[in-house]
């Protein structure tokens, strides 16, 4: 097994030029007991105008905390948050706190994963989705609001939009409340939208409805999204390029079709191996990733965090932490990166 | 650490005929209404009795008392919750709505109202205390029972074929242990703070007991002059009930989940 | 048990003389409190008919709130029957009174949730051991050994029997939860979303032991899961339910191959697939689900299905038998199959 | 109940004897209490339903008559009671859940912690002392008819107001902090925050109403013990309400309005509950058709 | 707590000498309070604290002493008690004891407050009302087997079955009422005294305003006067303190020295009088309570000394020697009263008592405090003692029923023995709830009471107090009991008319500063 070489570590360095948000190193740590756990360790990644990236990983693996500190969500008395992210060109994790808030909801639009908790039981629908223009500036006033309100919920397909604006959170479906989510994301016209696994807490049907309107507003509006997920099968439907955490850290990074067809990393393997197809033999035995993902306590910082899990460790995964590195697209293995384990 | 604390007092209560420095009832221990002194730590009251040692009596008084009060209404309280808590329907509909009412209602009036009627003393506030307290036992325990019921362990256990008496007490009670506990501790902190009421209005202790409640209400005459007499047995009073209630808070911030519905809102009184 | 993974040439039901759960018009109807005084009905079962054989397992799928676990709960009798028979083992459960340890030692249940499902205070071995005591399985002195040999066949190490359930991993709770289940060696294991909680790199882990088990045990499940690829990847025969009630029932691979009811063909399309959008001809459903407090007349589809014509306002479809093996609740189901019917434009 | 504290109200009004036996006896019949009990509790109910509660004892004037009188009195003092608990309290939870974990919020929570454990008349004992004795701020105790003097009356309800104010805030606070704390874990409150609302505006806008709902139900449950607390606050302040009615009543074995002060505050209990039920469901969304 | 007169004085003044009592055939004349009342400025409200609540004012239904308190104002008497503590014609101008048997009144030109003018018959019917068993009054029985007649519209009679010397004493007791409004004195009381009634908010406070038709056109001094209820004896007393009332009588011992501390600071002004004496009373005909030697016993373990302190302190005198003042011409003076516990020990032992338990009922904080030391005293004899404090419906009941082992108490003084002696002690006696009889004692006490010559009478007195307070008492007198009272500075009157319970010192209170 040979080194990596240099240049390869380097691979997703140099920000493409047109890049609309680019973050470098990011590292998030929860203060627990005394010390601070660190739950996303430098995670590095870039998102150009109107692209969409999809972020993939199991439950823990640091999705919602990388997402959250890009616009520093996070509990500042709980959370430390390092390293770089800027929203074309400006630096968020230096902002002042009124600069951000200027950021928030105008900048980037942010839907989260539970529709219903997300919205506030006791306002009605209007109220809610009208704020951020009041917050930023951005209505002459009442009707005018009212009318962009009642313009975003035709556009995401909200039928009877007139009523909808009196009724409260409760009254709507699960699917409708996730429109007014993104309703809301997008009233601003922000360049960016984070969306944090927008259809899990949604059935299929309903799952399949959104994620069809999430492909049409890409279309329709130019925004670039940044859309989590923890099944490979949303992101698809959705994103262009794709980042797979494991553990705190992106273990492989690339463009959608290239990282569904060739994975290079075993985890990313065993996470397409194990999860049953419909077009599977019906016969055919799943294949587990044995072993669990490791908590919080356990991630490693001097080797490779899958390693317990892998088939195909080797000794240098025990000693050492693998980069992101790699050709065609970067995976952080030492044994992909390595000529004799590297496919192709 | 309220723990620790509440194990001290407890202790200086147990041991109070031995460590406290005079008898309590000595009417010759000092003299009369003398501020506190080395000799007498928490000064001497209007009769010269010395305050320190009825301090200490009264721990004793305020913890039997109010640990007789949790006792008897956690222990006809606890399978009742635990009975109604586990099988709903309209019996427990029934009896939720007569507890509610009872709760309601002012306890202090209910004590008053018994300790005209049986005559005053300590005996009958705690039989009042005992009384009011444990429908609100009853209230809590069921309470925390329904909403441990509702776990899947429960159903669980069910669907193994374990029975009801075999639910509630292999399953249900160890797992709701501390927040009887818990409740254990609010009724304590509600019959230390009932008691002192009770004395005020004349239906507690009577003298010359040295009950905190009392000792407040006695030292209330000197409140300008020397107001540590009633200061001191109040503020041991305070200690105590927030030693009390820190317990408390301590475990039920520690009990994660639902175990937030042992109202932290309500206050005896 | 170190998984073993038993072939089985194939998924084809098994036809069984007598099933094991025979369910035949099941209702069970919650009242839901409405306004000050008053209550609605809240048809959460409304007439569903299902039979799983001995050692068959049988898929049930549908969206959130269809009633799955309804259905399997009442089978465990958790919920009471609101009307309908259900017979487990020839014996009927669903009555005022029926032999409750005859029930529990011939069914279990798994839930979604594995840590909740067991109590934080007992200890893995307590858990286990609990139904060898209830039911009195084995002689007490062996009962122990018992709890050893049922953690390993889950694939466990019995050395942690004397650890809390809080220092275990979703994934081997989930295992512990199984062990408990057969400890009295139950013909039926019903089994409600058992994986839905699991990350997806453990889910196939439980999956295959559970098949691992049915091969060796002749263990019939009634499996509950949304996720139609796990329920396709177990089930011998999958029924779809619909608000309440089964809209289509058929063998694995019929079903995926030739789904006759317009709701399975929108459920399959829906699964999200590592194919990029568009690259598929799927149907995508329009509006939501109606809410079982108040169900659609007719076919309760209709307000979402595309072919829906006038007939399906007024008159309810029946489960019936079409072309293929299955049964299928659709007027139009061979028409929509031939292509003959046309979807309406919104 | 009421009938079976020792002493009947004929004794009772007599400190030393010197009755005959023979006029005691007349005295008996003349208000009925030489009557079975049944038929007392009886003649009792039948004539609440005719909206006569029955003669006083001790004035041998309707009872209704004195209790109209006191039911205002002791409504200000529990309303005027109940403001000043929500005007202390509120803003003290929300600073509390704002800065919570940081050392003002350990600050304000455990002084309402000292607060809950200090018996309420201790309270009302130090007010007095120190803004009545030491500073005469405030009249001691005694009450001044609104009517004749608003100054006054306003003056006389401070000390009252803030003794029952005071416990019912250190509850309030509690409640309602820790209800803040739970709201802002939701996940509503990110959203809010990712809109580009401030940490307290989230708090004022958001949370605020939905923390209330849990801190309503609690209130509700107070009002039991509010009215035992007012028991002690009119006792202390020698303010005529209903509490001291029933006190002196009971000292005076008064039973119809010892009954009828009983039946008040049973009454009054039901409806504050009623009134919590629509606070309830004016502040629930769930519970209005949009 | 009881009802009657007592003598007066400044802080440490002694009562004056007293007045010879009215002989047969002879009669007295006199204006109540005609030496002090006009130099007494005019004008200004007064606010008194009372600490005691009232249900009603219907001041002739009972000698409760908050009613009494209460209505005092409205009302007039035929003799009331001057500052020194002797009787004087008040609603009347004359009193004549025309024989041993027979009283005769004249009555001033006055009116009722409904207008109506006082006659002889007037008092006939008050008489009559209070007598009528519907009413209730406890004041019924003094006027038992009494004949009362108008003799024209302003002379009344009344005849004695027997001679009673403590008959006059009653009369400060029976204010004189229009009998036509009787029906309102529970709530709006019409009488014929210096104040009239104006309105009465329940719990709270009474106001009353100048009688300008009063008899004594000097009197009364001020415009108006407002009885303020501060039932908790702290917030009373702290209203005093804050300067937000002008008077309050009644300092309990526990806060003397605090107020003397404002007296000497020139802050408020002081005063104290004799009102009355505490007793231990004991229920002759319970258990060993039975034996007067245990009685006697009991009597002797008591530390007076130490219950003065507790009971008043220095404005407490630690022996009560005779339920009367020293300036009676009746007074005691050589009684022995010591402490002998060796002696207690012994007369035990002889009753083979040696182990008693015993429990004292009080109703008071006064009582309590008593109670307490009375506890460890008899500790030191051996007897265990439990204190129950019962509020005062229950203390009553249970008495009348004779339902006790030992009560706390008190009782009012007054200058003529017979009128405090006749009800405590006759074996049938209204207010013997000790159930003691003694035929020697019931002699003595008629004797006493019958008897004009003031030498026989102290020698029966003498032999009487010998054999209920020490040889066998029925109760154990403690310590004679001086209230201190405090009020503004300002406030006239005050300190020279201070007592419990006449009905004058509301006439003659003024204020300074109007
Ligand atoms: N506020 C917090 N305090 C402490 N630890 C946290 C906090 N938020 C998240 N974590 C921890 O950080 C790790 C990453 O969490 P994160 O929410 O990013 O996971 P995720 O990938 O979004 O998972 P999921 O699919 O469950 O949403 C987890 O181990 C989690 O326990
Ligand atoms: N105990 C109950 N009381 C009232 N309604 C209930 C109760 N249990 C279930 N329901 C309702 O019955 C309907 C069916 O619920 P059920 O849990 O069976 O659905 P499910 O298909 O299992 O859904 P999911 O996929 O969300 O688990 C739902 O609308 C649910 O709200
Ligand atoms: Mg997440
Ligand atoms: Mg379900």
């Amino acid at each position: 097994m040979s080194e990596p070489q240099l240049v390869e570590l380097e691979a997703p360095a140099a920000a493409p030029a047109e890049a609309l948000l680019s973050v470098r190193d990011l590292r998030v740590g929860f203060k627990r007991g005394g010390g601070v756990l660190e739950a996303v360790h430098s995670v590095s990644f870039d998102l150009g105008q109107g692209e969409a990236l999809g972020v993939v990983g199991e439950s823990g693996s640091g999705k919602s905390v990388t997402a959250l500190a890009l616009l520093r969500l996070l509990d500042p008395k709980k959370s430390e948050i390092t390293g770089e992210v800027s929203l074309a060109g400006r630096n968020l994790v230096h902002l002042n706190a009124r600069e951000l808030r200027k950021t928030r909801g105008r900048d980037v639009g942010f839907v989260f994963q539970d529709p219903l908790g997300s919205l506030n039981p006791a306002k009605r629908i209007e109220q809610q989705l009208t704020e951020p223009l009041r917050l930023h500036g951005l209505t002459s006033g009442k009707a005018d609001s009212r009318e962009q309100a009642l313009e975003m919920l035709r556009l995401v397909g909200i039928s009877d939009p007139r009523r909808r604006l009196r009724q409260y959170p409760h009254e709507l479906s699960g699917g409708m409340r996730q429109r007014v989510m993104i309703a809301g994301a997008i009233i601003t016209r922000p360049r960016l939208v984070i969306l944090d696994e927008p259809t899990t807490a949604l059935d299929v049907t309903i799952q399949a409805q959104i994620l069809d309107l999430l492909s049409r507003l890409r279309v329709e509006l130019g925004t670039s999204m940044l859309l989590i997920s923890h099944d490979l099968g949303v992101v698809a439907q959705v994103a262009d390029r794709v980042s797979v955490m494991y553990a705190g850290r992106i273990v492989e990074s690339g463009s959608t079709q290239e990282v569904l067809d060739h994975p290079r990393h075993p985890y990313t393997r065993g996470l397409i191996a194990s999860r049953p197809r419909l077009d599977s033999p019906l016969t055919e035995p799943l294949v587990p990733i044995p072993g669990q993902p490791p908590a919080l306590e356990d991630h490693a910082f001097d080797a490779c965090s899958f390693q317990p899990r892998c088939p195909h460790a080797v000794a240098t995964c025990k000693e050492e932490l693998p980069l992101l590195a790699g050709q065609p697209h970067p995976a952080a293995c030492w044994v992909a990166n390595s000529s004799s384990g590297a496919r192709r | 650490m309220p723990a620790v604390l509440l194990g001290l007092i407890t202790i200086a209560a147990l041991l109070a005929p031995a460590i406290q420095p005079y008898d309590p009832q000595d009417l010759t221990a000092g003299i009369p209404l003398d501020p506190p002194s080395p000799e007498h730590w928490f000064g001497v009251d209007d009769f010269g009795r010395d305050q320190l040692s009825r301090i200490l009596d009264g721990a004793r008084i305020s913890l039997s008392i109010s640990g007789i009060v949790a006792a008897v209404s956690m222990a006809v309280g606890t399978p009742i919750g635990l009975f109604l808590g586990y099988r709903r329907g309209r019996l427990d509909f029934v009896v939720g709505r007569l507890l509610d009412v009872m709760f309601a209602f002012p306890g202090l009036l209910l004590a008053l109202v018994l300790a005209t009627a049986l005559g005053p003393g300590l005996t009958t506030a705690t039989i009042a205390m005992c009384i009011i307290f444990t429908p609100l036992a009853i209230r809590f325990v069921r309470g925390v029972v329904a909403s441990e019921s509702v776990s899947d362990y429960v159903v669980a256990a069910r669907i193994v074929g374990a029975s009801s008496v075999r639910i509630a007490f292999r399953h249900l009670l160890p797992n709701i242990k501390s927040q009887l506990f818990v409740i254990a501790t609010l009724i304590m902190s509600f019959a230390v703070l009932t008691e002192a009421a009770l004395s005020f209005l004349g239906v507690g202790a009577q003298p010359p007991s040295a009950s905190w409640g009392r000792m407040i209400t006695d030292g209330r005459a000197y409140i300008t002059t020397q107001p540590f007499l009633a200061l001191i047995p109040a503020l041991a009073i305070a200690v105590l009930v927030l030693l009390l209630n820190t317990l408390g808070d301590g475990l039920r911030d520690r009990l994660d989940s639902d175990s937030k519905n042992i109202n932290q809102g309500v206050t005896a009184v | 048990m170190t998984a073993s993974w038993a072939q089985t040439e194939t998924r084809e039901p098994k036809q069984a003389p007598t099933p094991l759960l025979d369910i035949s018009d099941l209702h069970v109807h919650f009242p839901v409190p409405s306004g000050a005084f008053g209550h609605q009905t809240l048809r959460a079962v409304d007439g569903v008919s299902l039979t799983v054989a001995p050692g068959e397992t049988l898929g049930l799928v549908g969206e959130s709130g269809s009633g799955k676990s309804t259905v399997a709960r009442a089978v465990a009798r958790i919920e009471p029957v609101t009307s309908g028979e259900i017979r487990v083992a020839g014996s009927t459960v669903s009555g005022r009174k029926f032999d409750e340890k005859e029930l529990r030692r011939t069914a279990q249940m798994i839930f979604q949730d594995p840590r909740g499902s067991l109590n934080p205070r007992h200890t893995i071995y307590q858990a286990v051991r609990e139904p060898l005591d209830i039911h009195r399985v084995r002689a007490a002195g062996e009962r122990s050994a018992r709890v050893d040999e049922l953690l390993r066949l889950v694939g466990l190490n019995p050395a942690m029997r004397d650890r809390y359930p809080g220092s275990l991993s979703g994934g081997q709770l989930q295992r512990v939860a199984i062990a408990r289940a057969l400890a009295v060696e139950p013909k039926l294991l019903l089994c409600d979303e058992p994986v839905s909680s699991l990350d997806v790199s453990v889910q196939a882990q439980v999956v295959n032991l559970l098949a691992g088990l049915q091969s060796e045990f002749g263990v019939a499940y009634l499996f509950i899961a949304h996720d139609l690829a796990v329920v396709r990847h177990l089930s011998h025969r999958i029924a779809v339910m619909y608000l309440g009630s089964v809209v289509e029932t058929a063998p694995t691979s019929e079903l995926f191959s030739h789904p006759r009811h317009p709701y399975t063909r929108a459920l399959i399309d829906a699964v999200p697939d590592t194919t990029p959008a568009g690259a598929r001809d799927q149907i995508v459903l329009k509006g939501d689900i109606p809410s079982p407090l108040n169900v659609p007349s007719g076919c309760r589809f209709r307000t979402r299905c595309p072919w829906a014509r006038e007939r399906c306002a007024t008159e309810a479809p029946q489960l019936r038998e079409t072309d293929g093996a299955g049964l299928v609740a659709c007027h139009f189901a061979e028409e929509i199959a031939e292509g003959t019917l046309a979807q309406r434009t919104a | 109940m009421v009938r079976f504290i020792p002493g009947d109200p004929i004794t009772a009004r007599l400190t030393d004897g010197g009755l005959s036996p023979e006029a005691q006896a007349a005295l008996r019949s003349l208000y009925g209490v030489d009557q079975p009990l049944i038929q007392q509790y009886w003649s009792w109910l039948t004539s609440i339903l005719h909206g006569n509660l029955g003669l006083s004892l001790t004035t041998q004037t309707p009872v209704v008559d004195e209790l109209l009188v006191r039911i205002p009195r002791t409504f200000y003092l529990a309303l005027v009671g109940i403001l000043t608990a929500l005007a202390i309290s509120v803003p003290i939870a929300i600073t509390a859940a704002r800065y919570s974990g940081g050392r003002l919020d350990s600050l304000l929570t455990s002084a309402s912690g000292v607060l809950i454990a200090v018996p309420n008349f201790v309270i009302g004992i130090i007010l007095i002392v120190v803004f009545s004795v030491q500073v005469e701020l405030f009249p001691v105790a005694g009450y001044v008819d609104p009517s004749a003097d608003p100054a006054g009356f306003a003056l006389g309800m401070v000390l009252p107001a803030l003794t029952i104010g005071l416990p019912a805030s250190a509850v309030i606070i509690r409640v309602l902090r820790s209800s803040l704390l739970d709201e802002l874990r939701r996940d509503y409150v990110r959203t809010a925050e990712a809109r580009g609302n401030s940490r307290l505006r989230a708090i004022t806008r958001h949370t605020l109403r939905n923390a209330s709902l849990p801190t309503v139900t609690i209130v509700g449950l107070q009002v039991g013990q509010l009215l035992g607390g007012a028991l002690v606050v009119e006792t202390l302040f020698s303010y005529p309400g209903v509490g001291l009615l029933l006190l002196n009543s009971i000292t005076q074995r008064d039973y119809p309005t010892v009954q009828a002060c009983l039946l008040f505050l049973a009454f009054a209990f039901v409806f504050v509950n009623l009134l919590t039920d629509v606070l309830y469901a004016a502040l629930n969304p769930k519970l209005k058709v949009g | 707590g009881s009802t009657g007169g007592g003598g007066t004085g400044k802080v440490a003044a002694g009562l004056a000498p007293a007045a010879t009592a009215l002989q047969p055939g002879k009669s007295i004349e006199g204006t109540i309070f005609a030496d002090i009342a006009s130099q007494l400025p005019r004008g200004g409200t007064l606010d008194i604290t009372l600490t005691q609540s009232a249900a009603t004012l219907n001041i002739l239904s009972s000698t409760l002493v908050a009613i009494q308190w209460y209505a005092d104002p409205a009302h007039d008497t035929l003799e009331r008690f001057d500052q020194h503590g002797n009787l004087v014609p008040s609603l009347a101008q004359k009193v004549e004891l025309v024989n041993p048997t027979t009283y005769r009144y004249t009555l001033h030109e006055a009116n009722f407050h409904n207008g109506r003018k006082v006659v002889a018959q007037d008092v006939v019917d008050t008489v009559e009302y209070v007598r009528n068993p519907t009413l209730g009054s406890n004041r019924a029985g003094t006027f038992k087997g009494v004949t009362v007649r108008a003799i024209d519209e302003g002379v009344v009679e009344f005849v004695l079955p027997e001679p009673n010397m403590g008959f006059r004493y009653y009369l400060p007791g029976l204010p004189i009422v229009p009998v036509e409004t009787a029906g309102q004195l529970a709530d709006n009381p019409i009488g014929c005294g210096p104040y009239r009634f104006k309105e009465w908010v329940k719990d709270s406070h009474i106001d009353y305003e100048a009688n300008r038709e009063y008899w004594n056109r000097d009197l009364p001094r001020l415009d108006k006067l407002r009885l303020t209820l501060r039932t908790d004896r702290q917030a009373a007393t702290q209203a005093m303190q804050a300067g937000q009332t002008d008077l309050l009588d009644t300092v309990p011992p526990a806060q003397i020295q605090q107020f003397e501390q404002l007296v000497n600071a020139g802050k408020v002004a002081g005063a104290t009088y004799t009102s009355g004496w505490s007793y231990i009373g004991l229920n002759t005909r319970k258990g060993p309570l039975r034996d007067p030697r245990v009685r006697r016993a009991l009597a002797l373990a008591v530390d007076r000394t130490s219950i003065a302190r507790v009971n008043g302190g220095k404005y407490s005198t630690p022996v009560c020697t005779a339920p009367y003042p020293p300036e009676s011409p009746e007074y005691p003076k050589d009684l022995d009263y010591s402490r002998d516990l060796n002696t207690a020990r012994s007369l035990l032992e002889q009753a083979g008592a040696s182990s008693l338990k015993l429990e004292i009922l009080t109703t008071n904080a006064a009582t309590v405090a008593i109670a307490t030391v009375v506890k460890s005293n008899w500790k030191d004899i051996g007897v265990e003692a439990q204190i129950t404090q019962i509020d005062v419906p229950t203390w009553v009941a249970r008495r009348t029923r004779g339902d006790f082992e030992v009560g706390l108490s008190g009782w009012f003084s007054s200058r003529e023995p017979s009128y405090v002696l006749d009800n405590l002690f006759t074996s049938n006696g209204l207010s013997n709830f000790w159930g003691y009889q003694s035929a020697t004692a019931d002699a003595l006490i008629k004797q006493g009471r019958t008897t004009f010559d003031p030498n026989a009478r102290r020698d029966v007195y003498l032999k009487l107090l010998k054999l209920l307070f020490i040889d066998e008492p029925p109760l154990i007198p403690l310590t004679s009991d001086n209230n201190f009272m405090v009020f503004r500075p300002g406030v006239n009157g005050a300190d020279i008319a201070p007592t419990a319970l006449t009905l004058w010192r509301y006439a003659v209170a003024a204020k300074r500063n109007a």
